[in-house]
């Protein structure tokens, strides 16, 4: 299988779903004759032209909302955001119209759009910069909410976005667009709401998704050498949530620690860690216990960035705490 | 004062002035619209129109002189205050009505309210709560309209209030960027709930707004629906052939308060009485008998019309609730493939 | 004590506060000639004029932005939101520059701002007038986010928000605006963070804020007449939280009942149940059980939206649950 | 063209002309600026700087021009691209070389690196990373100097491409309804990040955005720290006196990429040389030997700069990282009270 990086797995999809439907566009800023700010959309002004690879002013809200009116108008619009971050500008857009207006009008008016860009933090990019929006978007009802870990992922997960009727939001990530991956050559799509077991294990289970999967990959490694088995278990959707994947792996191993990126007050790890006390209480042995951010706005130092980031041995200390060893 | 780039005036009007029937048409629309709300207004007191209810009065002309403006394919998209805007474009008062009163018969089968009508078949395109959103909505529109190859075009309705919403000038911006077939019509009555034009912006002809971004722009009276009819009818082929957006400023004035709960005491004494005076459905009333329409021709109208929004009422009145068992099935638009 | 509604409550601490320091000022849509859309601020503008009690176009990002710039400039504003639904048009300016600014200043421009309004649903205002914003406020560090109940509890909590150097959420309700209790005539201060125990009871605890406070002390009384003894404790403030009294709540009763308007997934209560676990896992005799909104767009006709927000009988029913007696 | 209801013209500057000491002065903060820069450009292939990194190198006429037409009390607000701004307003070279190196020394004590560099002891109020999110905050500085009854005016600076956000609009419409005394200033350094100006507004006059608002504007080049000084010094008086805000769009060309990360090849061919004729440290020299300046002056200037810069350079280097024990310091202000 071809080993591509994840910015290409992104392209691969977007180019092949564009391919395959012509209402397809893709828009935002620095998406066309710049190749989009970290290099995702490629070549693919050349291949789609103007009319579909489409540059656009700093006006988010702005354009947000014309995806909106352009998907209820019979186009599958994806909008970049540059980042995350600067969707909260559009905030309103996005939750106000994009998630509500198929039920609004009484479903006369899906709105097909993907929301897509890099989410949470890359490196020294400070407060404004480094903002986690999980659980900002998939607190609504009338999005779907998607992280892919790995490149294989991000391809089958983002062209499904693509076809899905609804509002989608897919959170990337600025430090993972260069990382590899496996990437089979025919197509495939992965479905929208399944969760994926990245390693299995017996003794506890690491919950995460997206880029820290990798922290809980890296983590049940160290594990591993001092004889405790960690399962990680990757979420991949967050709206809608694969709750029978969650219920089995506690059913295994009736220890859990949820590894989520950004504030940890009301983020997604509460969410999991409260659906697991509701629906499997009597299968925990320990707490659930949570690993996230430190509640602090980012700072830009390094030393103080590493502090606030989680990494592999805050998972691994976490680890220790659901095993009654620390 | 030095040159500026200011964008060029809006061309004439394409389209000949209407005879005595093309006239009587409007003003049974107008008066439809009229009556439809005064027994919205009825209901409303009655406890059967709950929530938010933004009545129409006073403004009618500017809806139906844009629809008689307009191709059926057009698109419309607007705020809240969309029962007249609904009914000129050709949603069922039926329809209308029974989504006020929250019943399944409902445009939106009592999901949206009156905040939010849709209405797929006339291209109604709804119906938005948050001041200005529309604006990028409708943008969007025409951005499809455009790249998909029809010829519609998208009218986008907002308020002077939402004139100062950054949605709008975001939309503004773009429309005019990429030369999309939209008219933005800011139906300017005066009011932002209690709040006077001029003590909400500095600059009160809110088309001037387009100056900031190059676009065409063009403010009007609007209590003359054949006025209403060929300015907007200028605008809308001005943009259907390719030639990018349009803004207009739509002077009118609303009779009633901002919503039912609201008395409107804002208004200083003696101003309702004395805009009352273009209320557009007397004008063209008074056209109509310049042009010879007699007493018996009128009566006619209205007694159809009265027909028309009782029919609507009783048949909202008598409509079904909404099925609980339906809830969840619009949160999601299945997916297929 | 007089007895009052809760609207002059939040008046009575502004026109005090306003009176007492000079820099504090009231900006927002029909705050001053209108008297407020729901008459909060009734009367202010002949008191203060134009200058302390102003009227804003519709520009919420706008006058937002324009609050923590004059709040780090030295004023005190209190910025009203006719509903927080609109807050969301104005997010970035309260995530982004209100949270942040003390921070990235490196402590140099504190931001003494108070953003209030009316929060969630009221009556059949469908899907764009009905947000709860609580979790998304809540979940960022730099900002207080405060709920209060009662109108003595508005009062107190409205007075130290405005004195606070700190960005505080205050979250009212269009319904709670009539409601009344009593309010001494003496000034006084509620300190933000800290809950307060509406009722006492021995066999489990009710937790909300806000409106469903209400709720809860209704069900309270069900569950008395059927022989269980509730207790409900009111947060009163979400940022920071009053982690001690959560956990003596916990200690006491060892069931709890976390009730929260709004939607479920990464709401406060999910916060509230994720550490309740993480803190007291072992206090615990059945686990939490949350009631929330049900997840959909909130519909305008009566008989759906009665369905999908919470009721005293669905905390009744929730109770019983963690009672194991359903 | 019918007559449009267009603001007047900005006035003349009240200032007199510089002499050859007064703009030996200003050469000296732009070349201080170039060669900071250029040092920060050096620490960040050292990785001693990181993250993003957006250089002010061919636009410090406009920052320097504006401090010269500045009181000392004036207040400016700007975004992420502000280390020019931040040295022309009096920030210590050191301890803004400090932040970027993420020190303890540094402005923000390594809190908020190159895009937040604040000072309040120089009423620099930072540097943000929103595009056009600094215009609200602005007007609402603006807000207070006007109430808490100061003498002082607001700049708030952003760029070409920030005229496209609706936080800027909406800040327009206040600051004009209010009133208020503030300065939009508007670098025009022909991209938002790869985007040309003609690629991403269909006006590409951005002071233009002021007549949607009916705000006092104009457009000028930026290339002549006198020519900056004096227009800014009619707006910043204009704004003084009460009459309001006012919009400038100052046409000015950066000659780095958009951030160190950035090759910067959407130029066009020999674009950037075309410019660099007009890059506005060379213009002042040629400007100062015209009025007398000779080599031995412009000399021990040149030197006295150098040293500045190093030093600034070092101090960031030698200064210690921040205290771990600090960082939940800085989350919540103290309350007192
Ligand atoms: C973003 C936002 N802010 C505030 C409101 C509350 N609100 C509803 S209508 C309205 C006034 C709008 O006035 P205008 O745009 O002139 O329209 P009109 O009601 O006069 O038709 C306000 C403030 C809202 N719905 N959305
Ligand atoms: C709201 C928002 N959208 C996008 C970005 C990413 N971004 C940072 S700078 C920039 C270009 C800004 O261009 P301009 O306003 O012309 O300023 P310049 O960089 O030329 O000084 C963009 C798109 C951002 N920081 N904020
Ligand atoms: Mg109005
Ligand atoms: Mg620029």
């Amino acid at each position: 299988m071809p080993n591509i990086a994840m910015r290409e797995a992104l392209r691969q999809a977007m180019v092949e779903e564009m391919r395959r439907d012509p209402t397809v566009f893709l828009m935002g800023e620095e998406v066309a004759q710049y190749d989009g700010a970290y290099k995702v959309s490629q070549g693919m002004l050349e291949e789609f032209g103007p009319d579909r690879v489409v540059d656009t002013p700093i006006a988010e809200n702005g354009f947000a909302g014309l995806g909106v009116g352009a998907a209820m108008a019979g186009m599958r619009p994806i909008i970049e955001f540059m980042t995350f971050n600067f969707s909260l500008v559009a905030f309103d857009q996005v939750i106000n119209s994009a998630a509500k207006v198929y039920q609004m009008s009484g479903g006369q008016y899906a709105c097909p759009i993907v929301f897509r860009g890099a989410n949470g933090h890359a490196e020294n990019l400070a407060a404004q910069h480094s903002t986690s929006v999980d659980s900002l978007y998939a607190h609504f009802p009338g999005l779907k909410v998607v992280s892919p870990a790995t490149p294989y992922d991000a391809k089958g997960l983002l062209k499904s976005a693509i076809r899905d009727n609804n509002p989608v939001i897919f959170l990337e990530s600025e430090l993972m667009y260069g990382w590899k991956g496996e990437v089979p050559a025919e197509e495939y799509l992965i479905p929208i709401g399944k969760a994926d077991l990245k390693r299995d294990g017996d003794d506890l289970t690491l919950i995460s998704w997206g880029k820290p999967v990798h922290h809980c990959l890296k983590a049940a490694e160290e594990l591993a050498k001092e004889g405790i088995s960690a399962q990680v278990l990757d979420l991949r959707s967050l709206r809608p949530l694969d709750h029978d994947a969650i219920f089995n792996a506690v059913a295994k191993t009736h220890r859990v620690v949820v590894v989520q990126e950004g504030h940890l007050f009301a983020g997604v790890a509460a969410e999991i860690s409260a659906r697991i006390m509701e629906s499997c209480f009597d299968l925990l042995d320990a707490p659930v216990v949570r690993v996230t951010n430190r509640d602090v706005p980012q700072p830009y130092a390094t030393n103080l960035e590493k502090l606030v980031v989680i990494d592999p041995a805050r998972v691994v200390e976490a680890a220790h705490r659901v095993m009654g060893r620390a | 004062m030095p040159d500026l780039p200011v964008p060029p005036p809006l061309p004439e009007s394409p389209l000949p002035p209407l005879d005595k029937a093309g006239l009587l048409t409007l003003w049974e629309k107008m008066l439809l619209i009229r009556r439809v709300e005064e027994m919205a207004a009825k209901a409303y007191t009655e406890r059967k129109i709950l929530g938010f209810c933004h009545l129409y009065i006073g403004q009618e002309s500017v809806a139906v002189g844009a629809a008689a403006a307009c191709r059926p394919e057009d698109r419309w998209v607007t705020g809240y205050r969309e029962h007249g805007q609904a009914i000129a474009k050709g949603v069922s008062p039926r329809a209308m009505m029974a989504e006020l009163f929250g019943k399944a018969t409902g445009t939106t089968k009592g999901l949206g309210g009156s905040m939010h009508i849709f209405d797929k078949s006339v291209h109604f395109m709804g119906g938005y709560g948050i001041v200005g959103a529309q604006c990028a909505l409708g943008t969007g529109v025409a951005w499809s309209l455009k790249h998909l190859k029809t010829d519609a075009v998208c009218l986008c309705w907002f308020g002077d209030g939402a004139a100062n919403q950054g949605a709008f000038f975001e939309a503004m911006c773009l429309a005019q960027l990429y030369k999309l077939p939209i008219v933005f019509v800011c139906e300017n009555n005066f009011y932002a709930m209690g709040t006077a034009i001029d003590r909400q912006s500095a600059l009160t002809d809110m088309s001037l707004r387009g100056l900031g971004v190059g676009m065409v722009r063009e403010q009007f009276e609007g209590f003359d629906v054949e006025q209403v009819r060929q300015r907007m009818s200028a605008a809308i082929e001005y943009a259907r052939a390719g030639n990018g957006p349009v803004i207009l400023e739509v002077v009118t004035y609303r009779h009633r308060g901002h919503s039912m709960s609201d008395p409107a005491k804002y208004r200083k004494p003696g101003e309702l009485e004395e805009k009352k005076k273009s209320d557009p459905v007397h004008l063209t009333e008074a056209r109509l008998r310049d042009l010879g329409a007699g007493d018996a021709e009128l009566e006619a109208i209205r007694d159809r019309v009265e027909i028309a929004a009782k029919d609507a009422y009783e048949f909202a009145d008598a409509s079904p609730i909404p099925d609980p068992a339906d809830l969840y099935n619009y949160t999601y638009a299945p997916s297929g493939s």
